[in-house]
């Protein structure tokens, strides 16, 4: 439990997501395993953090229901990449986020 | 069914002896006994149809109810000033015809509705979605799925474009060798008020331009199927899903991202499929109910 | 110089309003006052130029001594079936003017000639290379070079193309601060046996499209040159120097490819350059013996 | 000098020259040190071996002047990227091949 490394990651946001972050790309940095938990870094974890925004990448009055539903899971319409794969095939929100992971947001878009 | 031809007349090695000579393309000929159809006459399937139809694709099907406005004229290639106030449909053809007279159009001047959807893909061998709302995709993707067509999807906005080839292989039903459809990557509609459309949010014509153009050599790459190497003349298996990225500012521009198989549970291409053919041809699937709707005001 | 027109009349927000609510490009209003010379009205030149017109660059110059052939028009879509045997500078105004006729076209129907490249050259603000042999693009560069012209310069045989945008920032000569030119990339030209023309080597249209799209992309691009995030509206530095390379077959499709600098010993933008204005308007220059010629047999 | 495992990398090849070779993406395993001068597999020797093509890499009857100078340098008209970067930028035909690396071979185009 002495463990207190952090894990540095990518993260993009794509689509228009951007719009709702300070910058399309963050380079972040979150602890191995999760303060209140004692779990390991899983992306479920990065998703929530990026809801309620303790790390202040948020734009200043952006409703974080563009970005995740009542109970803290990715709305639909957006896709989670990990290392240019569908998170579908890494195990989606359980999937333990590794150093130098590169992590996409993309909100599909409909326009033609 | 389309006009079929064989074979090719002197004027035709003349207009596609430049992709003839490929070895990827030589061996089909060329794609006068393919059909293709075009839905959304707009940013992405005026430069899609332009290349198809220059391809000399046989019989290339329109599908669009709006007429040309001159805020389209900036990234819709196909059309014109002097048509503004024409129907899309027509305005492309008169283009189309320009370019390529030896091509069998086929016009939809009408909105894609889902009573009419099966009747208007049955003919042809593939189909673009070159559409502009979640709900058109949705219905577009079913159709697909349920007649097994292979489906070139792409869309755009701002400085964004996306683009999947879906249904790819075309597979039954509950067949898991089949390829994904808009509903396995996307079971759930989004919230309403976080669709924008190029209209609300902008679009830079190129952006659009280019996924619009990849569509049409998706679609050739469907048309001919044939393995990249020249030793390697049997048809090649379908790729792997992909979803192709596209970003203007950001660096690098495309990315390739696998995508997922077919879900187990999609309500339109597994077992489980609640889709059906009834359902679709009656009219009891109300998709812009499915996607809801949201005020212009409220949007993102 | 080019015509000059501020402010915008009301059809302007009408036509371009799509782009202008973009955060990228409604600062810069539109790109009324910009310029730029296209080099090529060939599989390449064709889209560049469309998507450049539909989004209203000022003044758009149109280079090529060709004109339409049948085999053509699969992949060069602005001309036409009728305009075969036109000039392909005519025929591509005809398609260009119907599409958007608030553009200023200036027309130069012949081949660029070394003694006359810096004269046509000058009055734009940057330059697309749409060409189609080696000595030409030599050419192309060594002016771009000359005059502090930026350079989007793009190619496609068969089912690969390539992108890069050169001299960007155009810097003088022997300034380290400047990006690469197409000697820098290239200092000596392929042996002959091994160029390919689409002639000989083939083409899909598609391939050739997509790459022409994307250099009206980069053009659009350096015009605005504002940083993607709407909450750094100071210009942005240049994007570090690369290349795009596209295989239509491959998997990716898409590859960005970081590219050396300016080389210290760069025949055309070092301080050791040996090519000069001079040099280049007297015609001693010979760019055809430079890259050498063979005859079509001997060819890969 | 005991040191005898191999390294393994990709090499493509692109814009026409898999016209040369028998696939356009190739999985090589080369020794660590080359068997006559005893140094490190550089790019020089990988070039050498697909212009001599002991690995029988290239489609019979092709020119190696398509690929190679009578000096073994690649032609002019060709770039070497490795792993998505101009060779120029890492040493050139010096440089020391790595453990799953990818190399590509490009040749320039010049239709349009
Ligand atoms: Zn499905
Ligand atoms: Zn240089």
């Amino acid at each position: 439990m002495g463990e207190k490394q952090d894990i540095k990651f990518t993260v993009e946001f794509l689509g228009g997501l951007d719009m709702l972050f300070r910058s399309s790309k963050e380079e972040l940095s979150m602890p191995t395993k999760d303060e209140l938990s004692g779990e390991r870094l899983v992306l479920s974890h990065l998703i929530q953090a990026l809801a309620d925004d303790g790390n202040r990448i948020r734009k200043p009055g952006t409703d974080r229901k563009l970005f995740v539903q009542e109970d803290n899971t990715v709305r639909p319409g957006i896709l989670v990449l990990i290392n240019e794969t569908d998170w579908e095939l890494e195990g989606e929100e359980k999937y333990e986020i590794q150093d130098g992971d590169h992590i996409i947001f993309v909100s599909t878009l409909h326009g033609g | 069914p389309p006009m079929r031809r064989w074979p090719l007349d002197p004027r035709d090695y003349k207009r596609y002896g430049r992709q003839l000579i490929m070895p990827e393309i030589g061996l089909q000929g060329t794609f006068l006994n393919a059909s293709v159809l075009v839905v959304g006459i707009g940013g992405l399937g005026c430069p899609a149809a332009a290349y198809l139809v220059g391809a000399g694709v046989g019989t290339v099907g329109l599908v669009d109810g709006d007429v040309v406005e001159e805020s389209n004229l900036h990234r819709q290639i196909l059309h014109s000033t002097g048509r503004v106030g024409m129907s899309k449909v027509e305005s492309a053809m008169v283009a189309l015809t320009s370019l390529n007279p030896n091509v069998k159009f086929v016009p939809h001047p009408s909105r894609l509705a889902s009573d009419t959807a099966i009747a208007t893909f049955q003919p042809y061998d593939l189909v673009l979605d070159c559409t502009d709302t979640p709900a058109t995709r949705y219905l577009v993707s079913d159709t697909c799925v349920l007649l097994g067509k292979p489906l070139v999807s792409a869309s755009a906005l701002q400085s964004d474009g996306q683009l999947m080839v879906l249904n790819n292989p075309p597979s039954p039903q509950g067949d898991n060798a089949g390829g994904p459809c808009y509903r396995c990557v996307f079971p759930k509609p989004p919230p309403p008020e976080s669709v924008v459309s190029c209209g609300d949010g902008g679009i830079l014509g190129p952006v659009v331009g280019v996924m619009g153009v990849l569509q049409a050599l998706e679609a050739i790459k469907l048309l001919t199927k044939v393995a990249p190497e020249p030793s390697r003349m049997t048809p090649a298996p379908a790729d792997p899903p992909s979803l192709l990225i596209f970003s203007a500012y950001a660096n690098p521009m495309f990315r390739s991202i696998r995508l997922r198989t077919r879900k187990p549970k999609c309500a339109a291409c597994s077992v489980q499929a609640s889709i059906t053919a009834e359902a679709l041809t009656s009219g009891s699937l109300d998709y812009v109910q499915f996607c809801g709707s949201v005020s212009p005001v409220d949007a993102l």
